[in-house]
């Protein structure tokens, strides 16, 4: 078992009112297996985690990534920058 | 990286220094484009926004779209500074500056940057209005 | 004409000038296009150069251009600024500035005012050489 | 009869060394028989007149078009703005 950071920005980051939570997780466990974990934690109320993207140290990954010790797991909503210009 | 600038800032960005950075004496064309603040967006009148950003990974994805642009066009150098925070109407809230020989290099890049800053950047925008609040989604256009 | 400045001009360009000229606190995009003096054309290396214009028609010429561009896009401002008389390698020869609610148009608008630019606008450049000068023609691309 | 005035630009311009020149000619002259008119009074050496675009008063006209008193004829070498930019 280890522990690995989860950060929430913008409208998660305000709806969880969290800005990073730690969870315990077993060796192998996938993306997919850490948002499990996450759901069973945290009530998300009517937010779709799906439309977000997961990024593992600053780059974005798929569900099927295994998550090692000490990685810092990012839930990234829809992007917003640059929607001032459309 | 010596062809590339980019930052995160929460100061008003310094175009000069971004103009500066590109612009070399064989280049003959430099595109800036200017994302500014609107006083209103879906019929709403804005007062003000803010930018939030997963700072660190924000500025590398921008570098990872920095080698695709590379890939895929003749241009020189890139600069490209967003702001983070507050942001009032009419102020800047992103320069990107290309340089390349020609022309259509630097301007179909600017497009194909734009269009990749609002996939996959991880920078959030609130804005505020008269009676609340809300977090914009990236719209297709 | 208000949604248009046009100027041949023998001062250094006025950026600044342009871009308040264009922007608007409704618009999200401003576009801006910098040509600037090469010091190598044709594998040649060019000291500095020379810009003749039709003054009046040239302006009158450009109005044209941006009556052309206004059909197509959506877009709300435009100035352009060229130079005319001497201008020295890394100095800015010309500056168009284009403002629109999205980048798209003012965008797409740029590469076409450069291509029309190119083919009808009565302005002529000479590069002077170490070891001569000459004429340019406007070459395809 | 009437005068009309012919400019040169650039690299006829210095060609010829002549900013400008006035030409005589009669009603309904077109272009094509200014240019003929032209062509006979001036030596273009190996210059080839037909790259040029006219202009009447600021705005490009065709070969056809029929010159009036107190027009200002342009001839209009081919134009090289925005060419450091390509």
């Amino acid at each position: 078992m280890f522990e690995v950071k989860i950060i929430f920005f913008s409208i998660l980051r305000e709806k969880l009112n969290l800005r990073e939570i730690f969870i315990e997780c077993g060796e192998n466990t996938s993306i997919h297996g850490v948002i499990e974990i996450l759901m069973r934690k945290i009530n998300f109320e009517d937010y779709d985690l799906s439309k977000c993207m997961i990024a593992v140290n600053e780059d974005y990954v798929d569900d099927n990534y295994l998550i090692k010790n000490g990685d810092e797991i990012a839930i990234i909503p829809p992007v917003s920058g640059g929607s001032d210009f459309l | 990286m010596n062809d590339r600038y980019i930052e995160i800032t929460n100061e008003e960005i310094d175009f000069k220094k971004l103009y500066n950075f590109c612009k070399e004496d064989h280049l003959g064309a430099v595109n800036v484009f200017f994302g500014v603040t609107r006083n209103v967006n879906n019929a709403k009148k804005v007062l003000y926004l803010e930018y939030e950003s997963y700072k660190n990974m924000a500025e590398k994805i921008i570098s990872k779209i920095i080698d695709e642009m590379i890939n895929k066009w003749d241009i020189y150098k890139v600069a490209i500074s967003h702001r983070s925070g507050r942001v009032d109407i009419g102020q800047i809230s992103m320069v990107l500056v290309i340089s390349s020989m020609h022309r259509k290099s630097s301007i179909s890049a600017t497009d194909y940057f734009i269009d990749r800053l609002k996939e996959i950047v991880p920078i959030w925008k609130k804005e505020f209005y008269e009676d609340g609040e809300s977090w914009l989604s990236s719209t297709p256009g």
